[in-house]
């Protein structure tokens, strides 16, 4: 399906990250978006509001983000597609709403503008510290999908995807962006309607009595409907069976949970979208994703000035987490480097991967700012020239590590 | 420094591991409990209640486990010992202000009692879907601490524990028992008074103008005032300085952010706790935590009689993981099976420990009942066959 | 309160309640919220309250650093929930007098459950609220307390959400002191707050202030000094008005005063009646289960 | 839960609405039975969060009716309440006032009066009508379960009405006061018994009280905007012909937006 031309607002623009996500998300035929303020994500949904009135599509700004998250639900349930707009702090509070969303098979696209935490944290200033977050981060066993996205045309380009597979396997789906990216402006390019593919939303076409709103489809995603038409629904976000009414038989619960997880997990390598460089016969594989890959450009760069065979792996998506690509470069490669604006979380899973294979560095950094690439180039070469295997994830002293905590902090080891 | 008697109900009952909870709680000194209630964790609440006025303990239900969190830590600087107890839905709006407490160092024990998920899921069945939530269910960086008890007499001990690792390392620790064990009902054998070992706070004796609230110690550990004193200080959630002063540089967060990861990373060793069960000659390790350890234990007991060298590591504390230990164990065994009552989130840190040295075998585990071991005992016979290293985890339907 | 002078050096005549270290504070040249800040330490003093036993708790917001100014035992927190957090520390320590002073985003919008519940249950503490009708930390949102029509970033054709009438809300959900004033009220203010400041139970002041930066520019209504030139016009003083006349349009009059002080018993005198009862008839209660075996 | 079935069975009835718009958000547990008679789309949200999940079907089908069902609504979801009445959106909040939360055996929640229970509950609880109507509420209204007749009357009034509509039903558990306080009688007869019927009575003098009867009745009846009605005018004056109009209802199920 394409893109509806009203829509989509086709030109060339030089706006940020955040507008350029709202721009997204309308283009990809988001009719209700419901948020609540917060640094830096505010923008995108003032584009919204902004755009949203012109092409139909209504906008709330709700008492607090328990409630966007809520309203988003209902929104999505009355037939159409939506969104909600957060950073960290509102993130946490949206938790519990997620996971009911990923229960009851919500499509629902949210976007996460990353900033330093925890808690309230540097609002102003960029993280990547909610990822594993964006995987874990309510009660119980699920799946979700993220993306993170590096550039506003990406932040376009990637709603508009987001939601594609949000209505594909029927899932919350994250935009995990960063205050950079969110606050960048660059050029960005939107195409023509009928350039943009739309995925349509599932719907069930049979009898209204026949109906049953979690028989999954042989993909495992079940067919969505909405209220109002006559079809009776009964939905609970307790565990329930195909009718949607509530089970309390143990054995069913695993199979029902075990959709959840295994809708995404056996649909992984559709999902995955990788963006590689050199990794081929590379010593050293730069990981990254958001922000960090552009950053990472420069580092790789200067070490390849040295001599040094750098590849470069960008996770598109994050989650699901691309573990056999993962170990297969392992098998290749000495070592992965992995820059990103927290203290190690999406590293422990390339660890993971690993299998001990190759060694893994961490280049951390805490936030409020993105990486010197010369600490990037100087973890590859590290990387590059280290013969024995490491103990776990090594953590790669940073300039800015060593300037603050030199004859400051002592560590007592 | 020993309880105070007052909270201790020595001698030998037969408690729900909900109930053990509460006395161990009290017995550890708590004296504030915020709480919104939620099956399947209501048994605590309800204990604590009782004994709040005999004990002088003090609670109140607030209008949501979001505010009742924030009650907590805001009674944490009080000077109270303060817990919270709560299952699945109510740990996620929990979530905001578990950061909270990490940004103020705030000691303060959250008791989940967890239940099967996602959603509402089926409330009062047990499950242990919230293990990677409690690790990284809050927005940004931070470390906790997390145990599993599996048993109401393990409920007892490690509530107590938990207030003393909280108030040692001054971050919000977290008890992951689940519906089975909260209202599982054993002996408990409450030691006296003297017996049993309270971590102080650590309090801040200098000078009120000489009092910085977020200057750390050479352990990296800030020491605390209680709010009345005269102190008069400032803590924000915002990234801040040794002074509780906001500040929003690169240098700042690095400062204020990397010791709340370093404070619990660098003293790994210190907190972790296991429980190994003929590990030394084994082929087959069996990781298990929380409930799931009753059955683990005695499948290996099991497999051990039927001749396969069986062996068990009992995770006591689950976040930090074991790393150490778990890759040490793993260059010497030909696997490790990892049942959970979870599709996998534990096991992932084993598997990431592990470095390929061994293969892992997960096993959802806990439909059939949950000390049913029929299932690990099978994991074992057919870990015990296996030849090579597959690397990636593979997983027992 | 003249202005001091030691060492040529300007001392605040509230230095004592004030971290002068932490000064130049954050707030835009014309906005309100220092003027409250100084009506409460002015307050704080008249009340007599002893700043060793006195906390206050902000959330986020421009209205949410007032914490970080004022020298007290302060509590910066997360958004929305000062009244939660301030709650723990009342029922933990009756003794401490707690003030929450933060915004009307903040308190009415994602904290207005705590707020309501708080009134309910008569927490003893003072709550300020700043109302300067709009988000100013994030640039200008809407508010809960936006008037109708007015613009804002996020309705960027007017406001179409009819806003809250604070002291009616705080009034129907049991506070016991509710007042409001402008921050040209200064006087008036600081005696509303020193009574309220004495007041046993769960006590509202709204602030009316003026922002310069959002709510004023995006309006088009001029600086801060037009903003008081239009309080000093269109406010209008009456005490004990019922509170559901007090709805605020888009520069309509505004009605000032104090309108609801009674008496309800606290959430501590409950509790502690409560205790009481539950300690004289703890015979007729059940024993905690488990407790024969004591010994 | 079933006499409420029941009333809003005849309620719905008596409006004449078109059962198959009707949307029901609740945060407690519908038989799945129930929504069968009842022939309407039923929703179980998270803790507390109906009426935000009904703003949200509103808003993403307008040509909905959404009658989020609440236990106690005033604990998590207090706040959803008030901004809701606030907004004025089109909804009917129906609360089932139980005294006592039914699955939790006995523990205080926000409506316990301290009358009923002598142990655990010492809070003062809210008065519902008068909170609804100061924050905007155009119809308030209390009723206790027995009231059959007046209850299925004003659920056919307010789902007329356009703006949040809230009917405080007054149903509690008897299973659980009964062995508490050892009132052998039954508990809703007892309620019934002791209410009196006041409708058009000013909301702030309707809190109940150990000593006084339970006041029952209508309350407010209002107009004002709703939500819907101000977010298309003020858009259309700015606007102009540039904006479109929300309301139009998707098309039917299977339909080509889909």
């Amino acid at each position: 399906m394409k893109a509806n031309p009203k829509d989509v607002l086709t030109g060339v623009y030089y706006i940020d990250g955040d507008v350029a996500s709202g721009y997204g998300a309308l283009a990809a035929g988001c009719k209700f978006v419901a948020g609540y303020p917060i640094t830096p994500s505010t923008e995108a949904f003032e584009a919204v509001c902004h755009r949203g009135p012109q092409v139909g599509a209504v906008f709330i700004q709700m008492e607090d983000e328990l409630g966007s998250i809520s309203a988003v639900m209902g929104a999505a349930w009355a037939g159409v597609k939506t969104m909600t707009i957060t950073s960290g702090p509102g993130y946490s509070l949206m938790q519990e709403t997620i996971g009911f969303g990923a229960m009851l098979e919500i499509p629902f696209v949210l976007l996460n503008i990353q900033r330093g935490g925890p808690s309230t944290g540097v609002p102003t200033k960029t993280g990547q510290a909610d990822m594993m977050q964006s995987r874990w981060g309510a009660h119980g066993d699920y799946e979700v999908i993220a993306i993170s996205p590096d550039s506003p045309q990406e932040m376009f380009d990637y709603t508009i995807k987001a939601f594609n597979l949000a209505e594909r396997y029927r899932c919350p789906v994250m935009i995990m962006s960063d205050e950079c990216v969110g606050h960048m402006t660059e050029k960005v390019v939107i195409p023509e309607a009928d350039k943009i593919e739309i995925e349509a939303r599932r719907m069930y076409n049979g009898p209204a009595s026949e109906y049953m709103p979690f028989k999954p489809d042989p993909d495992l995603v079940p067919k969505m409907a909405r209220a109002g038409a006559g079809l009776n629904l009964y939905i609970t976000g307790l565990v329930h069976d195909e009718k949607g009414h509530p089970v309390k038989s143990a054995n069913y619960k695993s199979a029902h949970v075990r959709r959840l997880v295994d809708k995404i997990r056996l649909n992984k390598d559709k999902i995955i979208e990788l963006k590689e460089d050199g990794t081929d016969g590379a010593d050293v594989i730069v990981v990254s994703y958001g922000i960090s890959s552009r950053v990472a450009v420069k580092g790789v760069e200067i070490a390849r000035q040295k001599g040094i065979k750098v590849g470069t792996l960008r996770l598109v998506t994050v989650w699901p987490f691309p573990d056999e690509r993962i170990a297969e470069l392992a098998q290749t490669t000495k070592a992965f480097v992995v820059p990103e604006i927290n203290y190690g979380q999406v590293v422990f899973d390339v660890a993971r991967c690993t299998h001990g294979k190759a060694n893994v560095v961490l280049v951390p950094h805490g936030g409020a700012g993105v990486h010197n690439p010369s600490d990037v180039a100087d973890a590859i070469e590290f990387a590059a020239k280290h013969e024995s295997p490491l103990e776990g994830v090594h953590e790669f002293k940073t300039r800015l590590e060593k300037s603050v905590f030199e004859g400051g902090l002592k560590l007592k080891e | 420094m020993k309880a105070d008697k007052t909270g201790v109900l020595t001698g030998s009952h037969a408690l729900t591991g909900n109930e053990a909870c509460a006395e161990g709680a009290l017995a550890a000194g708590c004296r504030f409990l915020g709480l919104y209630p939620i099956v399947p964790s209501i048994e605590v609440s309800k204990r604590f209640l009782q004994r709040a006025p005999e004990v002088g303990a003090t609670f109140i239900q607030m209008e949501d486990e979001i505010s009742a969190l924030a009650a907590v830590i805001g009674a944490s600087w009080t000077g109270k010992k303060s817990m919270t107890i709560t299952s699945g839905p109510g740990l996620s709006l929990m979530m905001e202000h578990l950061g909270l407490g990490v940004m103020l160092e705030t000691p303060c024990v959250v008791a989940d009692i967890q239940m099967v998920g996602p959603g509402l899921g089926l409330p009062e069945h047990p499950a242990y879907g919230d293990m990677m939530q409690a690790r990284w269910g809050s927005h940004g960086d931070y470390e906790i601490i997390a145990l599993s008890p599996s048993s109401p007499q393990e409920m007892f001990d490690f509530t107590i524990k938990a207030f003393n690792l909280s108030e040692r390392y001054r971050v919000p620790v977290a008890v992951m028992s689940d519906a089975y064990v909260a209202q599982l009902k054993e002996t408990v054998v409450i030691p006296s008074a003297g017996e049993i070992t309270i971590e102080p706070r650590r309090y801040f004796d200098g000078p009120s103008d000489s009092y910085l609230p977020f200057k750390r110690d050479e352990d990296l550990v800030p020491r605390m005032v209680d709010i009345g004193q005269g102190y008069r200080f400032h803590v924000t959630g915002l990234t801040h300085d040794d002074r509780g002063y906001p500040i929003m540089f690169e240098e700042c967060q690095e400062y204020n952010v990397h010791p709340l990861v370093w404070k619990v990373r660098n003293y790994v060793e210190k907190i972790v706790d296991y429980q190994e069960t003929s590990i030394d000659d084994a082929d087959v390790v069996v990781i298990s935590y929380g409930a799931t350890a009753r059955a683990a234990q005695k499948a290996v007991t099991q497999a051990r009689e039927a001749g396969i060298k069986a062996g068990s590591l009992k995770l006591n504390t689950v976040w930090p993981f074991p790393e150490k230990k778990v890759a040490e164990v793993a260059k010497r065994v030909k696997a490790f099976v990892v049942p959970e009552m979870n599709f996998g989130q534990v096991v992932l840190e084993v598997e990431r420990c592990s470095n390929g040295k061994t293969n892992i075998l997960f096993l959802h585990h806990g439909d059939n009942g949950v000390e049913h071991t029929d299932g690990i005992i099978a994991a074992i016979k057919r870990a015990s066959g296996a030849n090579g290293v597959v690397g990636s985890t593979v997983e027992l339907k | 309160m003249a202005v001091e002078r030691i060492d040529d050096r300007e001392i605040h005549p509230m230095e004592n309640l004030l971290r002068m270290d932490r000064m130049p504070h954050i707030w835009c040249p014309t906005c309100g919220i220092g003027i409250a800040v100084t009506a409460f330490t002015a307050a704080l003093e008249k009340a007599k309250i002893d700043p060793n036993m006195a906390a206050i708790v902000s959330g986020i917001g421009c209205t949410g650093r007032v914490a970080g100014y004022v020298k007290l035992d302060s509590f910066h927190t997360t958004h929305g929930r000062p009244i939660a957090f301030a709650t723990g520390i009342k029922v933990a320590n009756p003794k401490m007098k707690v003030i929450v002073f933060s915004g009307d985003g903040d308190l009415m919008a994602i904290g207005g459950n705590h707020f309501i519940h708080a009134a309910r249950r008569n927490i003893d503490m003072l709550v300020v609220c700043v109302n300067n009708f709009i988000y100013a930390m994030t640039g200008g949102q809407v508010a809960p307390t936006t008037p109708l029509a007015a613009y804002a970033t996020t309705s960027p054709y007017g406001c179409v959400e009819p806003p809250f009438n604070i002291p009616y809300i705080a009034d129907s959900s049991g506070a016991v002191y509710v007042a409001r004033y402008t921050a040209l009220h200064v006087r008036r203010l600081t005696n509303a707050l020193t009574e309220a400041l004495n007041k046993k139970g769960f006590s509202v002041v709204e602030v009316i202030s003026p922002c310069g930066m959002y709510y004023s520019r995006i309006n088009r209504l001029g600086d801060g000094l037009d903003m008081m030139k239009f309080y000093h016009d269109n406010v209008e003083i009456r005490h004990g008005e019922d509170t559901k006349n007090l709805d605020i349009g888009f520069q309509t009059k505004i009605i000032c005063g104090k309108f609801v002080d009674r008496e309800r018993p606290s959430y501590m005198e409950r509790y502690n009646q409560w205790l009481s009862e539950v300690k004289s008839t703890r015979k007729n209660l059940d024993a905690p289960k488990g407790a024969e075996g004591e010994g | 839960m079933n006499p409420i079935i029941n009333i809003l069975d005849k309620g719905i009835e008596q409006s004449g609405v078109d059962r198959k718009t009707i949307s029901i958000p609740s945060d407690i547990p519908f038989p799945p039975d129930a929504v069968k008679t009842l022939r309407i789309d039923y929703f179980q949200t998270p803790r507390g969060r109906a009426i935000a999940f009904g703003t949200g079907l509103k808003l993403g089908n307008p040509a909905l009716k959404v009658i989020p069902i609440v236990g106690d609504l005033m604990t998590l979801g207090g706040n959803h309440f008030v901004h809701g009445a606030r907004r004025n959106m089109e909804i009917l909040v129906l609360c089932i006032n139980n005294f006592v939360y039914k699955k939790i055996a006995g523990k205080p929640l926000t409506s316990a009066n301290p009358e009923f229970s002598a142990y655990s509950t010492f809070e003062e609880p809210f008065n519902f009508p008068h909170l609804g109507n100061s924050c905007g509420a155009v119809y308030t209204a209390r009723w206790t379960a027995l009231h059959t007749k007046e209850l299925a009357t004003s659920v056919a009034e307010a789902l007329s009405k356009r703006g949040l509509s809230m009917i405080e039903i007054l149903a509690p558990g008897p299973n659980y006061y009964r062995t508490i306080d050892g009132v052998n009688s039954d508990i809703l007869q007892f309620y019934f018994d002791n209410s009196i019927i006041k409708n058009n009575e000013d909301p702030r003098n309707v809190a109940i009280t150990p000593e006084e009867k339970i006041v029952v009745g209508t309350f407010t009846d209002r107009e004002r905007p709703t939500f819907i009605d101000s977010y298309n005018l003020q858009h259309k004056k700015i606007l102009g012909d540039k904006f479109t109009p929300h309301g139009a209802a998707p098309t039917e199920r299977g339909g080509k937006d889909g």
